[in-house]
């Protein structure tokens, strides 16, 4: 088991009040998974790939565990959790267009990167240049300024430096999205060479995009509103959902790589609800075709088949009555 | 690369025309006459005062129609003639801008530099010092807010009046003839201290503040998070960021160039030194219109040129611009 | 660029400041144009004080480059030159101090005080018949390049300053004067020709033309003379040129001196270094640290520190401290109404409290002006019968009066008079902004003539804005003293009377006052010989008559000859109880009116 | 003078940095009230202002003696009788200072208020036309910016005729917008590609109103901001101009106290009270509107707030 997750809750600290971000997420990755994360903006999603790897303020951990190789990640304590950064976790970010020095040429960052943990740049030198081969890049770019270079080779040489380590965990926060569906498709298989290749052990990618994960994920985690709805095999989540929400997520995925950042599932009549104050119960409720009495209270994640889970009252009497 | 250098060069030398053109143009316009107020000077007798003024205005070049005078006031600028002052006559402005140029470059360069210099080093230990950043913050903001001439009068009174610990005006002591001697260096210096401490001590806050902000910002940026979700060493994450955020400092430079000539200005005139803002006050004082001209003329020109350094600094040290330049941008 | 590199830099920075820093003053040090022309035939020992006991053979044959002045023997002083020194012709009238006086001299001097005229290059100067002046130069004066001076040097002078755009020019009958023609008649005798002399002005010019060398000026264009430099100049007075800079002048000692041999004379100082003068705060900060030793700025409140223990010294030690210099006017628009009625001049001359501003705004450093205005030293020519008589004083009820009187009536109730016609009267009494001693005498005047009900208000723009509107004569009132003290009382007539008016007055008469009348007997004045003392006594009670029954400017107060010395250094300063009464200033004009004397007189003080 | 002013990365950015995956707050003015309340860098500073605001006002009616009467011993340092002592004529100082300070407060805003007209103007047309519009502008932009505004605006005003506290400012507001109008035009740029503005144009609303009604508003923040900038540099440039001499030619301003009392010999006579209160008002004035500055700017500007 890779990663394991525990009833993690990390909340924002707002004037509003706490905005609870994460509330209650457990899940597990295992060695040579591929995991994708799906949900809606705003159902946190990248609270939590961010949580993992750097969880600073005004995000606060309240309660949870996150192990790592069967090691507990200090994740709320920044200092004590560079040991595991880049080696154990490492992060592709959401804005890896940005994420480069502007003023560094890429390999004099890789080198003062890797100074800083002691590690010999000459030593490494043969490897970054595998590596780079492996994403397509010339070994030149390491003589290049970032503003050299466009956007996808921009990410990734991101990708490069992120692994450079061979973490455990590589999180992949959004890389597909802002780019064309080609790109898209060229750095999905990337991932997957990454993984195929153990230069990461395992992986969770981040998206609000259901159909890139189905080309490249092993198994995907859909949340909602702070909490994981359904988790299951990719297969059975794109082409079997059960909860209402994935599959009205699914459904509502007309073409590939549109964002949805900026306004409402167009599908999904009404918003997210806030997280301050969430709705009691089944907090997909407000917007649920089928919503009923039973939803007020909160329903149990449960595992209704093969590594399929499903938190949703429906679901569940659809299987209790199949039993 | 000169597509670049082409664009900035053609609007300083667009500013520079603007700024002859309206120079030229506001004695010529505007009541008052420099011919009759430097007459008047010089004579008594009513019978003198035609020929004087007749002479004068051939003199100064006014009985030419007026395109010529403008083409004439070119032609005279390209030679580096500004013309001859009314006040100090009959020297060339050339000539007392240079006399007096040398005092206030004295002033200003290290006064720009230094403060800049330890300003921008300040403001990145401030910044990185919660307690140093709170005490700091407020100090300040008070000293870019703080008139130069009212600190130049608070340390004349304090330094040199109450405590005699400096003079209280001029360049070197009376007595003194100029030599290479050490205590004509010395003598220089003290002269010299007040001053610029006072450009020096306005112009760090500016500098302190601009970095302690900008380096907040970079910190802020997104490479910074992503070295910090590296796990790179704070020690790095602030490198870095104290770098980039010196090149905002450095166009800073060139913006500011306009604000320490004029606190130079009125600085000199606190303690008398005998530089360009002396110069200015006298022609402001003595209604010799061109060599206010040749003053404002030689200060644009020399903010231009410095403006023009800067770019070229800033060039160098910064990446994006220098490659966006050659096109080498995928 | 790393932190390294960073920290290179700073290095470099400090020593691009030293550098600088060093260069600023060097890049300004004297470099006297080329000072040959002038320098003393070597090996005399100017740098040993006449006091010391060095001997004087120790004085290198080549002396050093002064590098420090030698505080015993060297004379500050500051007060005349407002700006980088820059022009040493003395037939341009904005030359550097001692341009006139200490380097280039003049047939006579001229004592105010005395009323004498000393004769100085000139031996001596008579009317030989009533057209012809004779002046005898002295025998064996040289010019300091060794040249010697002769009545050669007299007539290229006078044939120089014919060049209608100096300012001299007048002199010449061509240019509206009355002189025809200068010859030499043998090396030392000049004669003057003129066509019906005017005695008044050519009194003047007899010791304010200076005298310049022929074999140096004798080919000098019209350029050259009008609007020339004259760097390097060669002389004949007490001083040559030694150096200049921005901030100071530097004249050293003519050890050949013609007057040692001719006069016994011998000036004390072995330099003058004149100051560019700043502003008047920082001369009073030198003044008290006892760095200048005679300062002639108007340094607003020093009558405070006169007996403070600064080894501050003034001419008399008791208010108003200062000699009387010049007059200042309340000069009145008359071509405007109500300036155009002398009544109203008269009763705005009877409301003004003028020993208010000497008091409160002076501080009693100047006195009241004689109600004709003319300066002491004109006394003799005051009529005093005539002031009895028509002279105003402070009198607001008599002011009062004379608007009444004169039909002049508040008659809409505001509290201001109307005129007789019965229009409002708004009128505005305007000095140069920033010259705040006027500023607060004019908020003096317009107080107390509003207390009368005249509707005065106080205006303050801008130098060269006002000098327009006066000169043009669009304006009400103004504050003026172009006329300093001279030989002769007729410069005030002239100043008051002058006609005709011009579009744009520029040397008198700002009030574009017309009487023809008193004009005749100003020009008259000027005709008559300064010896014919009776003539010049009948002329001068005439003309005061019309001015103070006119009053076309009402006199307010006399300007100090603004005058500090210090004893630190140098004593037997010039004062009112001791022997030395000669001017104590170094204005221009001034060191030929006996400020040159001045030098002989002084001691350097006991070294303890 | 008015160059001092902070560079254009002491403002927000306006677009309101999103709060990471934080709903929406109830209302972003509330929010932004309950960070103004609670931000001392805010509130001191403007307490400051306003104690001399409310001087200014008040001032006057507390002293009894003209701005340029004798109404003491004059050079007497202060006391009971004369708060600020009086200078060597005998004046009030603190007489002369309440009025200064009103001088100072209208020079502010009427010469931060047209530069902040001008700025704004240049800025929006600039940003939200562009093209051949804004290449001019920004010609123009940068020939002001460039050229020393000291220096210009000393030609001015030694030519200017008769000079007043209203002039100076409209001098100084039409000299001191440059940096501004580049601020401004740059954020109008980003807004303009906004998907409501390309609507708002769409629908054939008129550019006047779009940028009036769409884009100022969203920027408000950040006008205010500048606003402040301009305020507190247009008092220095006055003060540096009146020190020069080429103040208003009647009335008082804090500048022209400390440039007589230069004349008037007060360092060399050691009247420090004649210098010090007007010069030390404006340090304060200006410096507690910048600390001000930065108050509003952690307010305006989340990200800034927990550092």
């Amino acid at each position: 088991m890779s990663l394991r997750v525990e009833d993690l809750r990390v909340y924002y600290q707002t004037l509003e009040g706490e905005v609870k971000a994460l509330d209650g997420v457990s899940f597990a990755i295992a060695d040579g998974e591929i995991m994708g994360l799906a949900g809606e903006s705003g159902c946190g999603k990248s609270t939590l790939a961010q949580s993992i790897v750097r969880l600073v303020p005004p995000m606060k951990l309240v309660g949870g565990v996150v192990e790592l190789d069967g090691e507990k990640l200090p994740i709320d304590d920044f200092e004590a959790m560079n040991r595991h950064r880049m080696v154990g976790v490492s992060i592709v970010p959401q804005y890896a267009m940005s994420a480069l020095n502007p003023t560094r040429k890429i390999g004099k960052l890789i080198k003062e990167l890797l100074g800083a943990r002691g590690i010999s740049y000459r030593a490494k030198l043969p490897e970054l240049e595998n590596r780079l081969q492996l994403v397509g890049l010339p070994r030149e770019v390491l003589d290049m300024y970032p503003i050299e270079l466009s956007g996808g080779m921009k990410q990734r040489v991101v990708m490069v430096i992120s692994t450079l380590l061979d973490p455990s965990l590589l999180i992949a926060d959004e890389i597909t999205s802002a780019l064309d569906v080609s790109t898209q498709r060229a750095v999905a298989e990337m991932l997957v060479d990454f993984r195929d290749r153990e230069i990461v052990k395992s992986m969770m990618v981040v998206t609000h995009d259901v159909s890139i994960l189905y080309q490249i994920a092993d198994s995907i985690l859909i949340m909602y509103a702070g909490q994981p709805v359904e988790s299951g095999p990719a297969e059975v989540i794109t082409h079997a959902p059960r909860h209402p929400y994935t599959q009205l997520l699914v459904g509502s995925l007309p073409q590939v790589g549109v964002r949805y950042d900026e306004q409402p599932l167009s599908g999904i009549a009404g918003n997210p609800p806030g997280l301050i104050d969430p709705p009691s119960g089944c907090r997909f409720r407000p917007r649920c075709p089928f919503a009923s009495e039973r939803c007020e209270s909160r329903p149990p994640l449960v595992e209704i088949g093969d590594g399929h889970s499903v938190a949703c009252w429906k679901v569940m009497e659809e299987e209790d009555a199949r039993v | 690369m000169r597509r670049y250098f082409g664009r900035k060069l053609s609007i300083y030398g667009l500013t520079f025309f603007v700024a002859v053109t309206v120079n030229w143009m506001i004695p010529r316009f505007m009541p008052g006459d420099p011919i009759e107020s430097m007459v008047a000077r010089l004579t008594m007798r009513p019978e003198t005062v035609e020929p004087m003024r007749e002479y004068f205005e051939r003199f100064f070049g006014y009985d030419v129609p007026l395109w010529k005078q403008y083409l004439n006031f070119w032609g005279a600028l390209l030679q580096g003639d500004l013309g001859t002052s009314v006040w100090l006559f009959p020297r060339p402005v050339t000539s007392v801008i240079m006399g007096s140029l040398p005092y206030t470059l004295g002033l200003l360069l290290p006064a720009i530099l230094l403060s800049w210099w330890a300003g921008n080093k300040f403001g990145a230990i401030a910044a990185r010092n919660r307690w140093l950043d709170n005490t700091f913050l407020p100090v300040g903001y008070l000293l870019t807010a703080t008139p130069y001439m009212w600190l130049a009068l608070v340390l004349a009174f304090l330094l040199a009046w109450q405590f005699d610990l400096f003079p209280l005006a001029g360049a070197y002591s009376v007595t003194l003839r100029p030599n290479w001697s050490w205590t004509f260096v010395w003598d220089l210096l003290r002269h010299w201290f007040l001053p610029f401490a006072t450009l020096f001590i306005v112009a760090f806050g500016g500098w302190a503040i601009g970095m302690r902000n900008m380096i907040i910002y970079e910190l802020e940026a997104d490479y910074s998070r992503y070295l910090e979700s590296l796990g790179a060493p704070r020690r790095l994450i602030r490198r870095y960021s104290f770098r980039n955020a010196l090149l905002p400092q450095i166009t800073g430079l060139a913006l500011q160039l306009g604000a320490v000539v004029a606190g130079a200005l009125v600085t000199e005139i606190v303690f008398s030194y005998p530089g360009l803002g002396w110069v200015t006050l006298k022609a402001v004082e003595n209604l010799d219109f061109y060599l206010l001209q040749g003053v404002f003329l030689f200060i644009v020109a020399g903010v231009l040129v410095a403006n023009f350094l800067i770019d070229v600094v800033y060039v160098l040290v910064d990446p994006r611009t220098r490659l966006g330049m050659q096109g080498r941008a995928a | 660029m790393t932190l390294q590199r960073w920290r290179g830099f700073a290095a470099t920075l400090g020593l691009v400041i030293v550098l600088v820093a060093c260069s600023g003053g060097a890049g300004t040090g004297t470099e006297p144009a080329d000072t040959e022309g002038t320098t003393p035939p070597a090996a005399e020992d100017t740098s040993t004080p006449p006091d010391t006991e060095a001997p004087a053979d120790e004085a290198s044959a080549e002396p050093a480059p002064v590098t420090e002045y030698d505080r015993a023997t060297t004379l500050i002083t500051s007060g005349k030159q407002w700006g980088p020194p820059s022009n040493w012709n003395p037939i341009f009238s904005d030359y550097v101090t001692g341009t006139l006086g200490l380097l280039y001299e003049t047939l006579f001097l001229y004592d105010p005080l005395a009323d004498e005229y000393i004769p100085w290059l000139a031996e001596s100067g008579e009317w030989i018949s009533d057209d012809v002046y004779e002046v005898r130069l002295r025998d064996g004066i040289t010019w300091t390049d060794g040249e010697a001076l002769t009545s050669e040097d007299v007539v290229t002078t006078f044939e120089l300053i014919r060049f209608p755009a100096t300012r001299f020019s007048g002199v010449w009958a061509e240019n509206g004067g009355s002189l025809e023609s200068v010859e030499a008649v043998d090396d030392l005798t000049v004669q003057f020709t003129f066509t019906d002399p005017l005695h008044q002005q050519w009194g003047e010019r007899l010791y304010d033309v200076a005298i310049v060398p022929a074999h140096l000026w004798g080919d000098r264009t019209e350029d050259e003379v009008a609007a020339g430099a004259n760097e390097n100049p060669v002389g004949s007075g007490p001083y040559m040129y030694e150096s200049h800079d921005e901030t100071r002048m530097v004249w050293v000692k003519n050890p050949n001196w013609w007057a040692t041999e001719h006069l016994g004379l011998e000036v004390a100082p072995e330099r003058i270094v004149d100051l560019v003068n700043s502003t008047n705060n920082v001369a009073l900060g030198q003044v008290l640290a006892g760095e200048i030793d005679l300062n002639n700025n108007f340094l607003p409140g020093v009558e405070r520190l006169i007996e403070g223990g600064y080894g501050l010294h003034t001419y008399f030690s008791e208010p108003p401290y200062m000699l009387p210099a010049n007059t200042t006017w309340l000069v009145l628009n008359t071509t405007r109404p109500p300036m155009d009625d002398p009544a109203f001049r008269q009763a705005l001359a009877h409301s003004i409290d003028r020993d208010r501003i000497v008091n409160g705004v002076y501080n009693q450093l100047v006195e009241a002006a004689d109600p004709t205005g003319l300066l002491p030293i004109w006394e003799e020519y005051i009529d005093q019968e005539v002031v009895a008589e028509l002279g105003f004083t402070y009198d607001p009820d008599r002011a009062r009066q004379i608007l009444a009187d004169a039909g002049y009536a508040d008659t809409d109730g505001d509290g201001f008079v109307e005129t007789p016609d019965g229009e409002p009267i708004q009128l505005t009494l305007m000095v140069p902004n920033g010259w705040t001693d006027w500023m607060e005498a004019i908020r003096v005047v317009s107080e107390n003539a509003q207390a009368v009900g005249i509707n005065l208000v106080p205006d303050f723009p801008a130098a060269e804005t006002l000098f327009e509107l006066r000169n043009t004569g669009d304006y009400d009132m103004v504050l003026n003293n172009d006329r300093q003290m001279g030989s002769t009382p007729w410069l005030y007539f002239d100043y008051v009377f002058q006609l005709p008016i011009h579009d744009v007055q520029l040397s008198g008469n700002f009030g574009r006052y017309e009487n023809e009348e008193a004009w005749q007997l100003v020009q008259q004045f000027d005709r008559t010989p300064r010896d014919d003392t009776d003539a010049l006594m009948d002329l001068a009670s005439q003309i005061q008559r019309i001015q103070l029954e006119e009053l076309p400017v009402i006199p307010l107060w006399y300007n100090g000859l603004w005058s500090q010395m210090n004893s630190t250094y140098w004593t037997n300063w010039p004062s009112a109880e001791g022997d030395n009464h000669y001017l104590p200033t170094t204005w221009n004009n001034y060191w030929n009116m006996t400020a040159v004397l001045m030098l002989t007189e002084l001691e350097p003080a006991s070294q303890e | 003078m008015s160059d001092t002013l902070p560079r254009d990365t002491t403002l927000p950015a306006a677009e309101g940095v999103p709060a990471p995956a934080a709903p929406a707050p109830r209302s972003r003015r509330s929010e932004f009230l309950y960070f103004a309340l609670r931000n001392p860098k805010l509130w001191i500073g403007g307490l400051v202002v306003l104690f001399f605001a409310v001087t200014a006002v008040v001032g006057p009616r507390l002293t009894d003696y003209g701005v340029q009467e004798y109404v003491g011993p004059p050079a007497s340092p202060p006391s009971a009788e004369h708060w600020f002592g009086t200078t060597t004529f005998g004046q009030d100082v603190f007489t002369q200072f309440v009025h200064g300070l009103g001088a100072s407060f209208i020079v502010g805003l009427l010469g931060g208020g047209i530069a902040a007209i001008v700025g704004m103007t240049v800025g929006f047309v600039a940003g939200y036309r562009g093209g051949i519009v804004d290449e001019v502008l920004n010609v123009m932009t940068n020939i002001v910016l460039v050229l020393p505004t000291l220096a210009v605006l000393i030609i001015i005003a030694a030519y200017l005729e008769v000079r007043g506290v209203v002039t100076e400012a409209v001098f100084i507001g039409l000299t001191s917008w440059p940096w501004a109008a580049r601020a401004i035009r740059a954020q109008t740029f980003s807004l303009a590609a906004r998907d409501f503005v390309d609507l708002a144009r769409l629908t054939g609303v008129p550019t006047r109103k779009i940028i009036l009604g769409e884009i100022a508003p969203n920027m408000s923040s950040y006008l205010f901001m500048t606003f402040i900038l301009l305020f507190g540099g247009a008092i220095l440039a006055a003060a540096t101009l009146d020190f020069i001499g080429l103040g208003p030619t009647d009335g008082m301003s804090l500048g022209l106290m400390m440039n007589n009392a230069v004349l008037w010999s007060a360092l060399q006579l050691g009247l420090w009270w004649w210098f010090v209160p007007p010069g030390l008002a404006i340090a304060l004035i200006v410096g507690s509107l910048y600390f001000m500055n930065v108050g509003l700017d952690e307010v305006f500007n989340p990200r800034l707030r927990t550092t």
